[in-house]
């Protein structure tokens, strides 16, 4: 079991990561979602000793303290890192590059062992046991990548996203294979841009926003964590069903520039990434006419304090419109209380159980899915729309 | 004919000198301009067990080998590994450890201007003729170019086939991968540096049966070495055969057709050529 | 250009400095001159040295290769022509040779160019040497009316337009952009420096300043030969005195060259026979104890001080 | 219908590493005043495709030109002095320099340049734009994280480009900070300029730009307004992967 104790990061004067914990079993699939530059590949790096930025906080393999200890020491109790970039040896054959994966103590006397099973779970490796990596495809290098770590016989496997640069089939490819790695008994720590697949194969989950750890759940609710996808498509993309019918019509003027709201507003619904308590909040400009009439704001969006009470006062159907009514009315008001608020907003920070509870209630999944699943179908058809009328880029087909 | 076989034999001890220097730079990361300075000082071993116990230089590696392998290991903790860690960038390392290895040289030519004087020294192993392909070729010339063979092929076994070897190259391709595997870098990069010097020193032993050598030769050595490795592509192990077997035969070839004091300006013509053509060596890849 | 109340006084300064030096000749004894000339000759070139390897990182050790190139200008030409034109020719050939040698090697990593200036001098002596057999001699005779004074208040005038020199380049586009090269050369090439050009100038304005240096020096040898003229060992002594004066300003240089003169001459006087151990020993000193030189040290105590004085 | 050419124009750029395709075959326009979203998820090759317009490598196939001019095969420095500039995604400053000089090192050597009081006085009206005229002699050391950020903006703005290209100018940054940095460019939109914006938080490309393309694994996946570009099934796909349920 790994566990990672309030491990905090910085590079001089930014803070990379703050008082993050997070535990994987063996095992088990743990996805650590976020978005760019959220601390998720600090954290990883920092796991395996190779963080350059200073460190404090602890890991601790199987009760045996890591932190501080060189790159090597931390393979050798059984983590092997498949960092960004995959870590491999690019002009070493397929074979060199794994021998080289089992250098470590703890590998050596399973080494064939390892490798017969590697080379059963990736019958392509064998194949090309004798390439030289760097003249191989990306998702054939990542595949040598996770056979590199593999082959140290870890007993914990940290990915940092994996799927980079993969085409869509590979990584359908990767994430099974993934599951079938931690079938074998490996636990799995993986870091994430693509929520969806990641969080079909693993377990249980954290999102990491801005430096800290905001939520933790299982993969099955994180699947339909509105949050989760306005991390990666901000405010409006949770909310497809609301926008679609005023959503850019295709004979718009393209040098019109949107609704310019007022920046204020924009890092507010930008900021609604960041703070937890606020997820519900969703400010999108331009902002979609209210379909039904919004009740009066009850108190300021940005409060972060207490969470709201769920499902109760908020009858799901208003709630969207809700909110934006209340956004627009207060957005002025938000940046001067923004901006004496932001700095102190850890102190208060709920803890993660409060948090969850305070999500809310966004009823039946399936519902949302077919209306999510509606939403798309029209956005096709507009997209479509789009480019036949709107082609200025001229292709062939286009004409 | 003649010209290239001499060539080829004096291309294969100077391809067991740039190994040395190929370990150091290529593997290790350091650029040793002291590298000379250890073969010289392994000629010198080899003219003083020569001449003082008649032992043969042979013989002698056997001894200067283990000999240079702690000496360069000691000066790679003591003095360089300090470097290493301060340092930044890689540019910043490399004119540090340029500059750092200038003094070492100096130092090694000022102690061996001490202990064995200003003169150059020769002697005489094996200078009995044999013929091949029908021309005279010294035996030391040729017994050399032969345990040069030897050694760079126990070499590069070593590095494509054995654990150790692989690791080392590991370091050589990414020493960040090399980490994540397990590897304790500093140490084999200790590790490389000390076997590099060990096969230079090897290398100043055989040459000195055969070539004059004198306390600042050292330096030009180096040079040689330099260019080969660049040639070659750094850390690249047949690159550095290929191309010290090019040097050695376009140095026969200028001194016997044109002028022997011109072996250098040959060299250099060669290199600036490489470095308009291919700056990334014959072997090299491309870095992006 | 607007010269500010700062400038002036740095201007003034610096031309008393000069002035001073300047009468050197009419105090001092035959010893002492020969030391001034040594000061000013390795103050020219340091200084001239640490212009171009200064803000680019770059260690040129080619100064012996143009040094050499110069004293054989005057040695070859002094037959055939005046000499007041020698080092003239000398800067020009130092020029170009520099712009060849920079074309080919500054677009490379530093390493590459420190091997290839390295071995330039032996290029040149191997080259001259192998012209020299073709007509017989061994080396050539400089036989001029010029005297240690004159090389002296030759050499003062030309540390002057280095100085000079140096202080129009610190001024202009080219030292500005050197600056930003030496702190971020794809920086500086996204801010529209072509970065291999601004290398290129200032390795031609080191070059043929030591050329010059070389073309002065000539009549004090009287006999040239390649071995004295292309001396490694110049080479190494330029950049370790730049090196310990640091080469951040302009006056870095001149702070290593006149201590290191002197000890130098204690040095040779007292162990002649480990001089090269002992400048192998000063290397790793400067390296280990004196990373950015005198210079450095200064800034670095400067700024304890400040700091303390903030505090108190 | 347009007769004039488009600020930039992209056509059939490919770059290759080895055997790994990270741009392939894109096409597209950027016109005068415009705000171009490039956005994609990590590892489509937005970034790449910044670095073969400012000439940081060269394209291996395809043509980029600035108003009908192709600069595919110029240099860094010869593209910049054209009028394409660039911020660099772990903000790169010059630290021997103070804040000013860092500046004046865009407004010296950039499109128009200048020298003297001139770039002095057209340095500190960029730093003035960007809010930090106050700190212009401050050492680079004492900045924090978003003013780097904002001294690089104006550097960059010093060399009066024609087109900006901003790499991940708002990754890494506070809330707070957030918000200034995108009245930043908000401001910088409102005065007409050209730019690119590579950019992961959404709700600023959203009110940002005029127009987006979307990239994934080195390929144009949709384009079109920050709505239509994002609602686009392709780009939701890319965002969050298979939908496998």
């Amino acid at each position: 079991m790994l566990e990672v104790q309030g491990i905090s990061v910085s590079y001089g004067k930014h803070r990379a990561l703050e008082d993050a914990s997070v535990r994987v079993a063996k095992g088990e699939i743990v996805v650590i979602l976020g978005a760019n530059g959220a601390g998720k590949s600090t954290l990883l790096k920092a796991i395996s000793g190779i963080c350059e930025g200073h460190v404090s906080g602890s890991v601790r393999m199987d009760g045996t303290d890591l932190t501080d200890k060189p790159a090597n020491r931390i393979v050798e109790e059984g983590i092997a890192l498949v960092p960004e970039g995959r870590g491999i040896f690019p002009d070493l054959t397929v074979q060199e590059n794994l021998t080289l994966g089992a250098y470590s103590a703890r590998a050596r006397d399973e080494e064939a062992g390892n490798l017969e099973r590697l080379f059963t779970l990736f019958p392509k490796l064998h194949e090309r046991r004798r390439q030289v990596v760097r003249t191989m495809s990306g998702g054939e290098q990542q595949m040598v990548a996770i056979g590199r770590a593999m082959m140290s016989n870890p007993a914990i496997l940290t990915l940092d996203e994996p799927s980079l640069g993969l085409s869509p089939l590979l990584c359908k490819e990767l994430f099974q294979n993934l599951k079938a790695v931690r079938d074998t008994g490996i636990g799995i720590l993986l870091v994430e841009q693509n929520a969806k697949q990641s969080l079909a194969i693993a377990d249980r989950g954290y999102l990491l926003e801005n430096a800290h750890i905001v939520h933790e759940d299982s993969a099955a609710a994180l699947a339909v964590d509105p949050a989760v996808q306005k991390a990666y498509l901000g405010g409006a993309a949770a909310k497809p069903v609301r926008s679609a019918p005023v959503a850019a019509p295709a004979s718009a003027p393209r040098t019109q520039r949107p609704a310019a709201a007022d920046p204020a507003a924009i890092a507010a619904a930008a900021m609604q990434n960041f703070a937890p308590a606020k997820r519900a909040a969703v400010a999108p400009p331009p902002p979609p006419p209210p379909v039904q009439a919004a009740p009066p704001p009850s108190r300021p969006a940005p409060a972060p304090v207490t969470p709201p009470s769920p499902a109760a006062t908020r009858p799901q159907g208003i709630q969207i419109d809700d909110l934006v009514s209340r956004a627009r009315a207060t957005s002025a008001a938000q940046v001067s209380t923004r901006n004496a608020q932001q700095p102190r907003r850890d102190p208060p920070r709920p803890k993660l159980a409060d948090r969850t509870t305070a999500m809310p209630d966004l009823g039946n999944s399936a519902d949302r899915l077919r209306a999510a699943l509606d939403e798309i179908e029209q956005a096709a058809r507009r997209a479509e729309a789009y480019r036949t009328d709107h082609n200025r880029t001229p292709k062939p087909t286009g004409k | 004919m003649e010209i290239l076989i001499t060539g080829l034999v004096l291309g294969g001890t100077y391809a067991l000198i740039a190994m040395g220097l190929n370990l150091q730079y290529g593997m290790a990361r350091i650029m040793n301009l002291a590298n000379g300075e250890v073969l010289v000082a392994g000629g010198f071993a080899a003219f003083w067990f020569y001449t003082a116990g008649q032992i043969s230089p042979l013989l002698t590696v056997f001894i200067v080998a283990p000999l240079a392998f702690v000496a360069n290991w000691l000066i790679y903790v003591i003095i360089l590994r300090p470097l290493v860690k301060r340092a930044k960038s890689r540019g910043q390392l490399e004119v540090d450890s340029i500059l750092t290895t200038f003094g070492l040289s100096f130092i090694a030519v000022g102690v061996m201007l001490a202990v064995f004087g200003g003169d150059y020294f020769s002697y005489s192993f094996l200078a009995t003729p044999v013929q091949l392909f029908g021309d005279t070729y010294a035996l030391n010339r040729i017994l050399a170019f032969l345990s040069a063979v030897v050694i760079c092929g126990a070499l590069y076994l070593w590095l494509n086939h054995s654990r150790t070897g692989m690791s080392v190259r590991a370091i050589a391709v990414s020493p960040d991968s090399a980490k994540l595997v397990g590897i304790d870098v500093p140490r084999l990069s200790a590790i490389a540096f000390a076997l590099g010097g060990a096969v230079t020193a090897v290398g100043g032993t055989l040459i000195s049966s055969f070539l004059t050598l004198d306390a600042s030769t050292g330096v030009l050595f180096t040079l040689k070495a330099l260019i080969i490795v660049i040639m070659g592509g750094v850390g690249d192990v047949r690159g550095t055969i290929v191309a010290a077997l090019m040097l050695g035969i376009l140095e026969t070839f200028v001194a016997s057709v044109i002028d022997p004091g011109l072996t250098l300006a040959a060299a250099y013509a060669l290199f600036v050529i490489i470095l308009l053509f291919r700056p990334q060596g014959l072997f090299g890849r491309k870095t992006t | 250009m607007t010269l500010t109340g700062k400038d002036y006084k740095n201007i003034s300064v610096v031309v008393i400095l000069l002035a001073l030096a300047a009468c050197l000749p009419l105090v001092s004894g035959a010893y002492l001159l020969a030391i001034g000339v040594t000061i000013a000759m390795y103050t020219v070139l340091a200084t001239s040295w640490a212009l171009f390897s200064g803000p680019t990182h770059y260690i040129s050790l080619a100064t012996a290769a143009f040094f050499g190139v110069g004293t054989y200008t005057t040695g070859i030409g002094i037959e055939y022509l005046p000499y007041w034109v020698l080092p003239i020719i000398a800067g020009v050939l130092g020029a170009v040779m520099a712009a060849l040698v920079g074309l080919a090697t500054l677009r490379l990593s530093g390493v590459y160019f420190v091997i290839f200036t390295l071995g330039l001098a032996e290029l040149v002596r191997q080259v001259i040497t192998w012209f020299q057999n073709f007509s017989g001699q061994k080396g050539l005779y400089v036989l001029t009316e010029i005297t240690e004074v004159h090389i002296y208040w030759q050499l003062v005038g030309l540390a002057a337009a280095v100085y000079l020199v140096g202080w129009l380049i610190g001024r202009s586009r080219l030292g500005f952009a050197l600056r930003i090269i030496g702190d971020d050369e794809e920086v500086a090439a996204h801010s529209g420096i072509n970065t291999s050009r601004a290398k290129v100038l200032l390795f031609m304005v080191s070059g043929s300043v030591a050329a010059i240096v070389g073309a002065m020096l000539a009549p004090r040898y009287i006999y040239i030969e390649p071995l004295l003229a292309f001396t490694p060992m110049l080479s190494f002594q330029v950049v370790i005195m730049a090196l310990l004066g640091g080469t951040g300003r302009l006056w870095g240089p001149i702070v290593g060259v006149i201590p290191f003169t002197f000890l130098w001459e204690a040095i040779s006087a007292s162990f002649p026979n480990q001089t090269t151990l002992l400048l192998g020993v000063c290397f790793l000193i400067i390296v280990y104890l004196l990373p950015r030189g005198f210079v450095g040290l200064l800034d670095k105590i400067r700024s304890k001080i400040n700091a303390a004085e903030a505090y108190s | 219908m347009r007769t004039d050419a488009p600020v930039l124009s992209l056509r059939g750029v490919t770059k290759r590493f080895g055997g790994l395709v990270a741009v392939n075959d894109l096409d597209f326009d950027v016109a005068e005043h415009q705000v171009l979203g490039l956005i994609g998820p990590n590892g489509s090759g937005k970034s790449t495709t910044l670095n073969l317009i400012s000439g940081a490598f060269p394209a291996s196939s395809g043509t980029i030109s600035l108003r009908g001019t192709p600069i595919t095969h110029l240099a860094a420095q010869d593209i910049t002095r054209r009028g394409i500039s660039r911020t660099f995604q772990l903000v790169r400053l010059l630290p021997s320099m103070n804040v000013l000089e860092n500046v004046k090192a865009g407004a010296v050597f950039g499109h128009r340049r200048r020298w003297g009081a001139e770039a002095d006085s057209y340095a500190m009206q960029m730093l003035e734009q960007v809010g930090m005229a106050r700190m212009a002699h401050a050492p680079i050391g004492q900045l924090t994280y978003i003013d780097t950020k904002r001294v690089e903006l104006a550097r960059v703005l010093a060399s009066d480009p024609r087109l900006l290209l901003l790499d991940e100018w708002l990754a890494g940054l506070n809330p707070t900070e957030l918000e200034e940095g995108i009245r930043l460019i908000k401001s910088l939109r409102d005065q007409g300029r050209t730019i690119i914006l590579v950019e992961h938080v959404m709700d600023a490309i959203r009110s940002l730009c005029d127009h987006c393309v979307v990239m994934s694994s080195g390929a144009k996946i949709a384009e079109g307004t920050p709505e239509q570009a994002l609602s686009d099934p392709e780009v939701i796909r890319a965002y969050l992967g298979d939908d496998d349920a």
